[in-house]
């Protein structure tokens, strides 16, 4: 892990999402698949912590060798706007690689990759890797709409079936990546899986990879107070080896890449809840004592 | 539900404001300044400055300063005392057509009977705000009511008093249960939650303490956690006490925020000070979210958030 | 004065730490994580997180949000229990090469008992820091530190059972001078002002109570001014009580801010989280204010604040 | 008063200062010499409080008609390095224009004006509308250095005599400009005084005109919560007319524009204590109980 004072060389939008693209070779050299970094948020802003960003493409060789590319959602929030508007020869105060990488297989060939939104970006790289390595790679990716599905074009480069959902149906099948599961791991004859998104979503392919016995790891993005395992506040609920008890791993060092079948989905709360519901819903609030 | 009309008004034990935002104490001028920055109708109410039986010239420069999402101030509750406030302040006040609150303040209990009994039978008048944070000269302590005895003492001499509805504004930065519980049993019609709590400015290059340090106090946008979990934990204890919430409040998303934890209405300092139409744009803000949730009343949010997680910590393993 | 050597080195009351800024408890990870971000050798001290009696899984996730210039916390105090802390992490983090301070959390007299217990004669441990902020099991009160006769039936018991330096760390967002003298009292080598005061964070659009509610925390910048009023009235009445700061700082200005009012040392929290050299760099900013102002010692900017104003507000006109 | 969001016409460096003209017709169309406007921060930041500006010109007429300039000093702190990073085309968030102005001699006709280090800029408003009106302007201004001394060709087109300090001498002579005011009001037989600055000049110039018996204006700069008198917090001590009694007054809306003779500068603690001792004295430290 390496803190670098890092030269952004490019930027890209691409469509609902922003890529920077960092000169960054300390951190480039060692970055794999599964990890992130933590960027440095300007002086003089109400918001404080660094912000948290999966690694897009880390570039050994070639002409890129030394760069380090990831992607933002400038609609999140503060943090990830602020990046979204930064332009190439400007700085950021960057740490990384940070948490433990997705591991490839050793004997099994057929892996599939899910993912959802700019989720989707770390398991590019992680598919480039098993790519490289003569596994098979098959995707079921989406987004609320054309616009938010990353990439699909790199998809298809990267992977044998690619299945693209939307809720608008604006790109492939009409519907949430959840919906598709059960399908693309029928067609792909998956022997591991791969995932990458919101709790909810890994908690499906959990249950589908316990149902159907195959072995899986996921990528959390709990939220991270320092990401190099200062502070305690990324707590995922995992149970030990032999299952005889549990504790709050933290997400940046012993993850963001954890086994499912060993994460207790029940204790996670943005896991155990469904999304949340929609604003319009006056169900979601109950009258307060003043209320008529 | 859709029958109803929908309304900004809320109802504070009796005295109903057209709409929950107010201007807080201290952040409203004398009367005529606020009319030409933005329409008083369309503010739920005003607190005045905090007025004092006798004059006070307050601190002496400088008064202000800032810290990190927030301001430290040290007015020294300058006021022209309630006899020159009756006389000039307090029908500007009232004239600029938004209900007026006004804020009291003293060293002894003779000061608040005196103060509330001033202000009786003042037609312009349709709340007291009662400001505890100044000095005890009485029982000579730094700040008199951070104790329930004085709290319960003074609170239920102005409630007894007062024709109209009173509201105690406790004292920011100390443990607020008991106090809120103390001014409920007293009397009190509702709680500002809270008063400025007790800061400091330092230089560190010229090695000064910036501000009058017994004064200092901090406001601003820094606040607004602080004033959640205030609110928050005295809705709890008080589920029927209608409560106002002060500190960090500059969106509409902060005022829906303190009305999820319990408040009925809100007040904004800081923030009417550096965009004075900021009480309008916020019952706006609020109104539109009520659109948005298909609800007729800002007092349907009241304490309706929910607890993403379970209480408190975990029991601990054995 | 030129021929005495400038050194960062402080003493709290007998406890000599190489520079005055520590790393505070909960922000310094369990031994391993911190060494290779800082080199530790130049640290002032590290506190570790709050450890209990028996191990506590904590709060469940989220733990952690933003407020304006703040960080709302809520781990639930997760730590290994005494035992597991003593036989793992306590080693790693006395090898990574900075003084190692304790803090020991409990909620009842027996828990702080049995912790001093464990850690007697341990060579690694340079100091015990006191967490009072927690649930009082016995009394049932939502925070065991904001009583006096909690602080000094703990502070006392540990006080003499320890043979290393104690310091009590005393709650945040309280009234804070009698808890402070309670804790002299008792016997206490020096105070932690302050902890982080209870928060709350938020959210408008689910509606909900983001963290953990009985357990969230407020830290960082926002602090500032609240830590340095804390640290002046304390200071004022008990000169002669070795403080450390806690609460906002991240800049060498702040520590210098925190000494002229009357600290001996610094803890560091959510600025380590966001930039781990940030102790180191803090302490290099303070050797170049001593070398700027000809002093030797960071010792000699204790209290030196002079005062802009006079005292308080002016005396009322009459 | 008026409260606008105004568009950045252009911008300017004059030595140590950033000058900004903004396109505000209806504030430039009332502004008057003294007056200032207050400028809102942008979102997301740390520091919140409108900045204070004082107009150092606003043009009703001719190819500048509905512009206003001010000048900021980026060196202050946040919020005028913040502004002096604005380029034209950007908007601002301003209120003015606020203040009571300086008010212009009926009968008599030689008026000295002093200033210091950008708050000079006010004063050359105020000069060109005194030579409008037939008055003969002499000024004092100055500054530490050459680059600190605010447009010190404008002043010499704008008046008959003009003394320049500079702290090292690399512009007029060496000094404060406190130094030079004697002789100054000497040369110049000065009938009206107008000072603008820190309060220990204003309280020099107010010693001076009470020995010479000159009517005197001075602008003060003490800071503001809001500006347009909601806050009190802008404190300057001042008499009541017969002298019987005195109150704070408020600088935003009973100033910035005082007489100095009302002004009680024993109460002010910014005019009564000398410049800040420098940082390499140790004497302003007293060792605290823990020194050795
Ligand atoms: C390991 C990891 C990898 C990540 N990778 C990426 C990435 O590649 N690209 C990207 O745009 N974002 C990524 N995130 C999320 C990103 O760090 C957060 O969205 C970011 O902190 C939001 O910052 P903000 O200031 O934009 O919004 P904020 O205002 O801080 O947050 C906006 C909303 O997002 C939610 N949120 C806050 N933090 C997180 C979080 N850590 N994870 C999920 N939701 C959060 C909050 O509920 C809030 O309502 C990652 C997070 C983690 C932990
Ligand atoms: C009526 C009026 C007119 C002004 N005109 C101008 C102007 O034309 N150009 C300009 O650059 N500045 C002007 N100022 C001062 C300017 O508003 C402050 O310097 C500004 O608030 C500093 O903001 P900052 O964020 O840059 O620095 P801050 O960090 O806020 O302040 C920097 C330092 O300046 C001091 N300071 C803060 N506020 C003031 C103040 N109001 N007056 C004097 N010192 C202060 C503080 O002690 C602090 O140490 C004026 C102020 C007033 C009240
Ligand atoms: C300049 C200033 C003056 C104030 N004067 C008073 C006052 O006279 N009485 C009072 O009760 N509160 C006073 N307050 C506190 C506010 O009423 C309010 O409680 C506090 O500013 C926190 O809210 P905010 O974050 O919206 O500013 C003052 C605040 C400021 C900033
Ligand atoms: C994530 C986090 C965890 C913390 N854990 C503890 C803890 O275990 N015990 C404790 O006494 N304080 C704990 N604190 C409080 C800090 O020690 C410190 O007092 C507080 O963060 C304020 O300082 P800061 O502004 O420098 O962060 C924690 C703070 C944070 C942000
Ligand atoms: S984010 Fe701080 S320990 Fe994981
Ligand atoms: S600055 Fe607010 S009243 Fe003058």
């Amino acid at each position: 892990m390496k803190r670098v004072r890092a030269e952004i060389l490019s930027t890209r939008n691409l469509g609902a999402y922003q890529s920077l693209t960092l000169v960054a070779p300390e951190i480039a050299e060692r970055a794999r698949p599964g990890q992130f970094v933590a960027a440095a948020m300007p002086d003089d802003r109400e918001f404080v912590l660094r912000r948290h960003l999966t690694i897009h493409q880390s570039s050994r060789r070639g002409g890129w060798a030394g760069t380090l590319e990831f992607v933002v959602d400038p609609s999140a929030g503060p943090g990830t706007n602020w990046l979204s508007e930064r332009r190439a020869h400007e700085f950021l105060d960057i740490v990384g690689p940070l948490g433990k990488p997705f591991s490839y297989p050793k004997r099994l060939t057929n892996c599939l990759l899910i993912g959802e939104g700019r989720s989707v970006a770390g398991l590019y790289f992680l598919a480039q890797e098993l790519v490289a390595r003569g596994k098979r790679v098959d995707m079921v990716i989406g987004g609320a709409s054309l616009e938010a599905v990353f990439k699909p074009i790199e998809a298809k480069r990267l992977s044998q079936l690619v299945t693209v959902m939307t809720a608008d149906g604006s790109l492939g099948e009409r519907g949430a990546v959840v919906d598709a599961l059960p399908g693309a791991v029928e067609r792909s004859s998956a022997e591991v899986v791969y995932a990458a998104g919101r709790p909810a979503l890994l908690r499906a392919v959990a249950a589908l990879c316990r149902t159907r016995k195959l072995p899986a790891q996921v990528a959390v993005e709990e939220r991270m107070g320092c990401g190099y395992g200062l502070c305690g506040t990324c707590a995922v609920p995992v149970a030990n080896k032999d299952g005889s008890d549990w504790d709050h791993a933290r997400a940046c060092v012993d993850g963001p890449v954890f086994n499912p079948a060993r994460v207790l989905w029940d204790r996670w709360p943005a896991a155990a809840a469904s999304a949340p519901a929609p604003r319009t819903d006056p169900g979601v609030l109950e009258p307060g004592v003043g209320g008529s | 539900m859709s029958q109803q009309k929908r309304s900004l008004a809320v109802d504070l034990g009796g005295l109903v404001l057209p709409t929950p935002v107010m201007i807080a104490s201290g952040c409203a001028g004398t009367g005529r300044e606020l009319s030409g920055l933005v329409d008083l109708r369309r503010v739920g109410g005003v607190v005045s400055r905090t007025i004092t039986v006798r004059p006070r010239r307050g601190s002496p420069p400088p008064r202000i300063a800032e810290s990190p999402s927030g301001i430290v101030w040290s007015t020294g509750l300058q006021n022209p005392g309630i006899d020159a406030f009756i006389g000039a302040e307090m029908p500007a006040l009232a004239k600029a057509g938004s209900p007026l609150v006004v804020s009291i303040g003293g060293g002894t209990l003779e000061d608040y009977v005196r103060l509330t009994g001033a202000l009786q039978g003042r037609a312009e008048v349709v709340g007291i705000e009662i400001h505890l944070s100044g000095p005890d000269e009485e029982f000579e302590r730094p700040v008199l009511g951070v104790h329930v005895d004085r709290v319960t003492e003074i609170v239920g001499a102005v409630a007894r008093m007062s024709l109209v509805p009173v509201f105690a504004k406790l004292p920011g930065g100390v443990d607020i249960v008991p106090l809120a519980i103390a001014a409920a049993r007293a009397g009190a019609t509702g709680l500002t939650l809270t008063g400025s709590p007790p800061a400091l400015h330092v230089d560190a290059t010229t090695a000064q303490v910036t501000l009058a340090e017994a004064g200092s106090w901090l406001a601003g946008p820094a606040l607004k956690p602080l004033m959640l979990r205030a609110v928050h934990e005295v809705h709890r204890a008080l589920p029927r006490m209608p409560l106002i919430a002060s500190g960090g409040i500059r969106s509409a998303t902060d005022a829906i925020e303190a009305l999820l934890v319990g408040a009925t209405a809100v007040q904004v300092g800081s923030a009417t000070m550096i965009d004075p139409t900021a009480p309008v744009s916020i019952a706006q803000g609020v109104m539109k979210e009520l659109k948005a949730r298909a609800l007729t009343s800002p007092m349907h949010l009241r304490g309706a958030a929910a607890h993403a997680v379970q209480r408190g910590a975990e029991e601990a393993t054995t």
